[in-house]
């Protein structure tokens, strides 16, 4: 049974919308400016990200027109510098690092472990406008002329770049501010604000992995900003501290860079997987298969991608022995998402799978996963990167990780929760065509980039050498179909917000904890009474209770 | 961690009255450390040693700073964890960028005095001054270490 | 603890806290976490010191020698002491002086001045000498491959831990001065402790640096 | 079978017996991540047929690993991803490591070409001449920023750092033109800095560089105390001429506001004088701007130049002039160079070396 004691009395009448919600319970903009409630504070992301992401997505596709023909096809070899730089940094440090976390992190955290609000509410509304703050100010170097160093600003071409590099490193760092902000709020959430119950073995594997995103935040972001303000001071004042005529190290640049932005790369699929793991378990009916196997091994992803991020450095000069000890460790990090893999599959045994949009997305994550997951391991095999090292296979796989990874959990995540964020359903047709239409744009974008990275065609390419010609042709056809599913989405999600079908608390019968509250949820996320935990989440085992019970009565601080 | 609303033992133990006493304790050994942290330096060890040693005493002293001022002694578990492990990746980084430096192509290192032997024979199309072409105009050319102007 | 003071310290206690031990378990816990992001933050300039260091060694030792060590071990003495001033400002907040505790935060943040000051000195000698960073490097007396590395790393490093200091001031001079008005109370001191382990943390790293950049 | 998978993959061809062996072990690893996909996949599926949803009150049992499932998930991939890595890294350190009686050029990157030079002569640019089936190792910096040389056919990619040496090495089997490609984004012409690595027998490369230096000789005896070679383009003589009459030390030519205004991009561009009059910088303007600098001075910029009247002569003006006509940032050129690729070195005498 689900997270409610035992003792409900069966006379409790569960609206199908509950119509005094976090939505309007304050009214006006400035309610919204000011407001602490981590529920809107998640929604504010939903905006501000989607925006972001609207933005990168149209970059993504210029880029993709102008790699139509071999020469130049519709824009200047400077401008489509600054269009793959911005696409790159729009979409990791505006879209990917805030969006699962952020959205779908701050709303149902802290509703999953039972609490009011995250630890510091008005840390978490600072967050929002150090966000701000930080794509204000790389907006504004975008319009100065933009910068044309792709988004790893590797040096001493960013620093003698006669591009406005300098604003966007100030915007990337502030970003990073705001990135740190919302993982020391998790952790202390976490740690500080589990309701009576609720053990760390009883926590929902979503906050597991948010848990696990929360460190990495933590720990790598500030080597990623004090990397970003050497490059800013060098760029700006001539410092020198990479400089090879002042005796600087590039390479040292880029083992900083690194530390932060491999680690980074679970910083974005971890939250995926959380989405994962409860989106498996409510449409399997299932409780999680091996869930201590899945929860450490988020842990394990965060302590080990620390451990990997010479890999990026293989042909860069590092010497062979960091190499050897880089390529061991690498091969470890892939261990903790096989067993994930694994044991998200083994869950759908035995269970009672349905077919919903949000599972469409869990079977495209999931070869997704594994298929790009293994050309990692493939890239970290010390001997094959040397030949894929910055070209489209490199590409092609992490777009295989960050799209068909990460976005396809965003997505799920996104029509799995949205009946609880507003309390309408959207339209299960719509959904299941968009995903399909998604699922096969994707492929077609990105399996001729790989071959195109066998071939040898090196990324951040303005003109290419004419074989490569038909591979890129078939690359720009997918990414229209993609372009066109993600269109799709947005339009009916926006008119389901109006005239969608009324939810009710639980349409998917879930016994994931954020769905013992109304939909939409109320200021205070529980109305009067906190809820209490006997159960793992998840646990299908005893009878149905019917309809989702409401929270039931308070029971004293005791356990 | 204990369940989250109860106060923890560590917490209990935290609010227990500390004598002042001990910080001043604390406060007259961080000073004669200090004082012999900068005699060691004064005996000019060798190379290696004295780096180590400074470092070894600087090291005591932020424990006692951590420990005693910042109450890791008393607070504990989460909070003696995040210090631990910021400090062991801290480390983590240094290392591998350490052993990095170390172990590579011996060239490939910013210019030494290895490097400067290493000028390539034969006509020198490798000088900046040749092609002028792509030298970045803010910097000056890279004077202190232009191998092939050691020949 | 006295009723009334439990009762004043209550007027802090937000909504989805179950009580005030609780919140400031959960303040402790995110001011550890962000001294972890500064350690790290640090940290980078501390791999950029090793590397460097690594591969210039004679040179970071000759370039050593054009600074003072008096001036650097005054300011440890000045960092340390204050450092004392403010564990015991903590100490009297926790147990209700609060005069005494936000006295004692005064005189940590004239500590903090008397290091800045110390330290311009430094600077002006320093700019003087053309010891500074990258292209700005003018010192004849030493021309080596690296030298001026030592000065850029020097001046990054000294100059955020500065503005740790100055930051450090502002917050411990704001709360000594809500101490002297009765904002806190004995059961709420909170905002006196996180200064302090700020406060705490900047004098730990300055422990490294003083070794690093004067004595080897 | 080797060459179903390496058509089947786009692989270029194995010019290197280096690259046979990388491609062995990228056939095994691909092939398992395939079939690893493919069977997460497929069992999904089955799953889902098998356990589909037939009434929603469906009740479904506690079902939990034991110790051998987490072992098996484990043990596995970790088994394979470690026998990957073991043949990896020995492939890697073979590649790292160079023999002995490697034949040593030096490389060099700038923006955006890569340059060549044979120890004791002779050197050029673009294409890489190299006998068949004898190792040759490749000592490599950079002028500007970091770029990579890759040669796709070889396997083998290094990136270029400026003011270090990087070292790899091949040794390519067949004679054969391959493409080099800067792997390491540098600018706006990264995709126009290719190159050719040219695999000559032996007796043909032999013969190559003996009359390389040959003419090197002749050419230094012909040409006395001339500066400029004839035989190059007029764009490149002009480079030459604008670094030598220290034009470059206040114009750059990548777009970098200086003491002058760039190059980049000069040629008819439209100019805002200090007067307030707008101006389009053709021939006679840039000409006039080197004849009588102070005339009409762009706004922004101070009446610093010295006049070259008369310390120029005409063709080196034409030169200098078609270099800064050449200087488009929309300019470039998806082959690699046709021009004169091997300059011999004015003054160099191979009999000393």
């Amino acid at each position: 049974m689900s997270p409610s004691p035992a003792t409900i009395p069966p006379s409790t009448e569960v609206p199908l919308f509950n119509e005094r919600n976090y939505l309007n319970d304050k009214a006006g903009v400035w309610s919204w400016l000011t407001t602490v409630d981590h529920k809107r504070i998640g929604v504010m992301y939903l905006v501000l990200t989607t925006i972001a992401f609207a933005l990168g997505g149209l970059f993504a596709m210029l880029i993709r027109i102008e790699l139509l023909t071999p020469g130049p096809t519709i824009m200047s070899a400077a401008t489509y510098n600054r269009m793959f730089t911005l696409h790159g940094v729009i979409m990791i440090f505006l879209f990917m690092i805030p969006a699962i976390p952020n959205i779908f992190g701050n709303f149902f955290l802290p509703i999953m472990i039972g609490a009011r609000d995250v630890a510091f509410p008005r840390l978490n509304l600072a967050s929002v406008y150090i966000y701000l703050l930080g794509a204000g100010v790389a907006l504004y170097g975008m319009i100065h002329g933009g910068a044309d160093t792709g988004w790893t600003f590797y040096v001493p071409y960013s620093t003698t770049t006669a591009t406005k590099v300098v604003p966007i490193l100030l915007g990337a760092f502030i970003l990073g501010m705001s990135s740190i902000v919302t993982g020391i709020n998790f952790i202390a959430t976490v740690h500080t604000l589990r309701a009576p119950g609720l053990g760390w073995m009883k926590l929902p594997l979503f906050v597991w992995s948010i848990y696990a995103t929360a460190i990495i935040q933590v720990l790598a972001t500030p080597v990623l900003g004090i990397t970003l303000l050497l490059v800013a001071v060098e760029a700006g004042l001539g410092f020198g501290i990479f400089d090879p005529a002042r005796g600087g190290d590039p390479i040292l640049f880029q083992h900083l860079f690194w530390f932060y932005s491999h680690p980074a790369v679970y910083i974005m699929i971890l939250p995926a997987m959380a989405v994962i793991s409860e989106v498996v378990c409510t449409f399997a009916r299932k409780n999680m298969f091996g869930y201590k196997a899945v929860a450490f091994s988020s842990l394990g992803i965060a302590f080990v991608g620390f451990f990997t991020w010479g890999h990026h450095l293989f042909t860069s000069g590092q010497s062979t022995l960091d190499a050897g000890v880089f390529g061991v460790l690498s091969m470890f990090v892939g261990i903790f998402t096989a067993i994930k893999v694994f044991n998200w599959t083994a869950t759908l045994y035995k269970g009672s799978v349905a077919f919903r949009t949000p599972f469409a997305y869990f079977c495209g994550f999931l070869f997704f996963l594994v298929f790009g997951g293994m050309t990692g391991i493939a890239l970290a095999t010390v001997s094959l990167d040397v030949h894929w090292q910055d070209t489209y296979f490199v590409v092609a796989h992490f777009h295989f990780i960050m799209v068909g990874g990460t976005i396809m959990a965003y997505l799920a995540a996104l029509h799995y929760w949205w009946p609880k964020m507003f309390g309408r359903t959207y339209p299960e047709g719509w959904g299941l065509v968009s995903a399909v239409l998604i699922i096969l744009g994707f492929n077609a974008t990105f399996i001729p980039q790989f071959l195109l990275g066998n071939m040898g065609m090196p990324r951040r390419y303005y003109s290419y050498p004419p074989e490569f010609w038909p591979l890129n042709v078939a690359s720009t056809a997918g990414s229209t179909l993609l372009a066109f599913g993600f269109g799709i989405i947005l339009i009916y999600l926006l008119i389901s917000l109006k005239h969608g079908a009324l939810a009710g608390p639980n349409p998917w019968h879930s016994r994931g904890f954020e769905w013992i509250t109304l939909s939409p949820p109320p200021a205070d996320n529980f109305g009067p009474v906190n809820p209490v935990y006997i159960h793992q989440p998840h646990d299908y085992q005893h009878p149905e209770p019917g309809p989702v019970p409401a929270p039931g009565p308070e029971v004293p601080h005791a356990s | 961690m204990a369940m989250a609303h109860v106060p923890s033992a560590e917490e209990e133990r935290a609010s227990r009255r500390i004598p002042t006493s001990r910080y001043y304790i604390v406060w007259i050994a961080l000073l004669a450390l200090t004082a012999i942290t900068i005699l060691v330096a004064r005996m000019h060890l060798g190379h290696g040693f004295g780096l180590v040693v400074a470092l070894l005493i600087a090291i005591t002293k932020g424990s006692l700073v951590a420990l005693f001022f910042m109450h890791l002694w008393d607070h504990g578990g989460a909070n003696r964890l995040v210090l631990v492990t910021s400090l062991f990746f801290l480390c983590l980084l240094l290392g591998i960028t350490l052993l990095d430096n170390a172990s590579r192509f011996p060239l490939t290192n910013p210019p030494n005095t290895e490097t400067l032997r290493w000028s390539p024979p034969g006509p020198d199309i490798l000088s900046p001054g040749v092609g002028a072409h792509g030298t970045s105009s803010r910097h000056e050319p890279p004077r202190e270490h232009a191998p092939q102007e050691q020949q | 603890m006295r009723a009334e003071a439990r009762v004043a310290a209550e007027a802090h206690l937000a909504h989805h806290f179950p009580n005030l031990e609780q919140q400031a378990h959960a303040a402790r816990l995110g001011m550890w976490l962000f001294l972890a992001t500064e350690i790290l933050l640090f940290g980078g300039l501390f791999v950029a010191y090793g590397v460097y260091r690594f591969l210039y060694a004679d040179t970071f030792k000759a370039a050593s020698t054009l600074i003072e060590t008096h001036w650097g071990a005054l300011n440890t003495v000045v960092l340390i002491s204050s450092s004392l001033t403010v564990a015991l400002a903590h100490h009297e907040a926790e147990h209700g002086s609060m005069k005494k505790a936000g006295l004692l935060l005064l005189v940590s943040v004239a500590a903090g001045a008397v290091f800045l000051g110390v330290k311009s000195i430094e600077y002006g000698h320093h700019f003087h000498e053309g010891h500074l960073p990258g292209r700005f490097y003018t010192y004849a007396g030493l021309q080596a491959p690296g030298a001026s590395m030592f000065w850029t790393l020097y001046f990054l490093m000294t100059g955020l831990h500065g503005l740790h200091v100055i930051i450090g001031m502002g917050v411990l001079g704001l709360f000594g001065v809500l101490c002297l008005r009765g904002k806190f109370n004995e059961g709420y001191s909170t905002p006196v402790e996180l200064g302090g382990l700020y406060w705490h943390l900047v004098d730990l790293i300055w422990i490294f640096l003083f070794p690093l950049f004067y004595l080897i | 079978m080797n060459e179903l998978m390496r058509r089947m993959l786009f692989l270029p061809e194995q010019g290197t017996s280096y690259a046979a062996d990388v491609d062995h072990l990228h056939f095994f690893v691909i092939s398992v991540t395939m079939l690893a996909a493919a069977g997460v996949a497929i069992t999904a599926l089955w799953f889902f047929v098998r356990y589909r949803r037939r009434s929603e009150r469906e009740a479904t049992p506690r079902v939990e690993p034991t110790a051998l499932h987490e072992v098996i998930f484990v043990g596995v991939p970790l088994g394979l991803f470690l026998l990957w890595f073991a043949i990896g890294f020995t492939q890697f350190v073979r590649l790292k490591t160079p023999p002995r009686d490697a034949m040593d050029v030096y490389v060099q990157g700038k923006k955006w070409m890569w340059k060549f030079a044979y120890p004791g002569g002779p050197n050029g640019a673009d294409v890489l001449k190299v006998p068949a089936g004898r190792p040759v190792r490749l000592l490599m910096t950079s002028q500007d920023v970091i770029h990579s040389f890759f040669v796709p056919a070889f396997r083998l990619k290094q990136d270029v750092l400026p003011g270090r040496y990087a070292e790899t090495w091949f040794e390519a089997k067949a004679p054969g033109r391959y493409p080099i490609f800067c792997a390491e984004y540098c600018g706006l012409g990264h995709s126009a800095m290719l190159g050719e690595v040219e695999v000559l027998p032996q007796a043909d490369f032999d013969a190559w560089v003996a009359q390389a230096r040959a003419s090197t000789v002749a050419h230094a005896q012909d040409m006395g105390t001339e500066r400029i070679d004839v035989r190059a383009s007029l764009v490149e003589q002009g480079r030459t001429l604008a670094a030598e009459y220290g034009c470059l030390k206040c114009h750059s030519v990548d777009g970098t506001p200086h003491i002058g205004p760039t190059w980049l991009d000069l040629y008819r561009k439209k100019e805002r004088l200090i007067d307030g009059s707008t101006i389009v910088a053709d021939e006679a303007y840039l000409t006039e701007s080197m004849m009588d600098p102070g005339a009409r001075i762009v706004a922004g910029y101070k009446n610093v130049m010295p006049t070259f009247q008369g310390k120029i002569p005409g063709p080196e003006i034409a030169a200098i002039l078609e270099f800064i006509k050449s200087l488009r940032s929309d300019a470039v050129r998806t082959e690699p160079s046709k021009g004169p690729v091997y300059v011999p070195v004015p003054g160099y005498d191979p009999a000393k070396h």
